[in-house]
């Protein structure tokens, strides 16, 4: 199962990952990552919300193209990604990432590297709402720094 | 008809607006002029992209948008 | 929350890690890992069943202790580990790690270190019921080689 | 009372039982007599452990199993 979407009200990952292990019965392990997006940053006021914007034409072609390569990269059975866009609020889920392989490391890799890519090279832009006002979250040089990890 | 000017994420707050119509043909420097001078400044960061009919252009200078196209001005990213 | 439990019957990691989300909300992610009971393995023959034995007074223990050292290594903000013992069948799940964390890294990383530490120095027997006849598991190599990773 | 000697994994199968009871006090020596062929030959395997009232053995040839005692023999695990 390849299941690669967009989601512009909400996310439930517990049935997306249900249906990856009911379609992957051969897989030895499922790993999963959730991003959320957090009540409070450290030093900052709490999040009221967080809006997600992307570009039509290029943001899901651009999440097809990871998945391809994730294909290709590591021996997988299943991969979802599914990505909130739209306005989001504190627990919400914003991404989920899942992979099903035949020995474990296969999978928890797959996801370490969709997250990195989608983290720094997926057209995402995203703002905060903290304290009454809009703020736009800029790359952290972590992101690009991890992402560096998987150019050989 | 023109060329549709898009402007996402922070680019829309320094834009004052989500898009604007110019005419065609619009290229690079065409573009620059076409938008005010924070915009312009942005877009001569190496870091910021243009795309143009929903390809990411390699060399954004080569740009040459004709009647109908839609030049999007892409910000560095930040999703997950 | 830190949640680590030998399961004689059955593992619900949904509801675990429901828990884990709803009670760390200033983390940025959740990472998961769950390892299922493969209902083929590539030139055998199906497997009928799998059993997991233990030895009460370590195996325990031996959890909490992984636990504790994966929250010294790692930022995070809440740890659930939970193994199955005892029988199960092709597509039950056997164990489930999952980490909150401030940053994703933090997650995915210690539910990787978490599975090498479970698969190679985890006081755990399987065997597997295949064609009526029960064969032990033995270690894999990978598995040892997975785990000398974390080694400084 | 007496020790009991506990065969954990697959330890179970060359054993032929799932645990024994022999007389205290237990060491090393008294260990290899007390079980069959198959399993002393395993026990010398330096990847098989054995833990004493529930502590794992650094050097399993210094046991000293005394009255009540729960001696057990753990071959490599294979858990996960």
């Amino acid at each position: 199962m390849f299941d690669i979407r967009l989601l512009p009200s909400s996310l439930d990952s517990h049935s997306a990952t249900d249906r990856l292990a009911a379609e992957s019965p051969d897989a030895g392990g499922i790993a999963t990552f959730i991003g959320k997006v957090r009540a409070s940053e450290s030093d900052l006021a709490a999040v009221e919300a967080l809006e997600l914007s992307h570009y039509e034409p290029l943001t899901l072609l651009g999440m097809n193209d990871l998945g391809y390569i994730a294909r290709e990269r590591f021996d997988l059975m299943g991969l979802v990604i599914l990505h909130r866009t739209g306005r989001l609020f504190p627990g919400d889920p914003i991404v989920c990432v899942a992979a099903a392989s035949r020995h474990r490391r296969d999978a928890i890799q797959a996801v370490d590297f969709c997250m990195d890519h989608l983290k720094s090279a997926a057209w995402f832009w995203k703002r905060e709402l903290r304290g009454g006002e809009w703020h736009w979250i800029e790359p952290r040089e972590q992101d690009n720094d991890d992402l560096a990890r998987w150019c050989e | 008809m023109a060329v549709t000017i898009l402007f996402l994420g922070p680019m829309r707050d320094l834009a004052g607006m989500e898009s604007c119509e110019v005419q065609a043909p619009l290229d690079w420097a065409g573009l620059l002029k076409a938008v005010n001078g924070e915009v312009a400044e942005q877009l001569l960061n190496r870091r910021v992209n243009v795309a143009c009919g929903g390809e990411v252009l390699a060399d954004k200078t080569s740009l040459n948008a004709g009647d109908g196209d839609e030049v999007a001005l892409l910000p560095p990213v930040s999703g997950g």
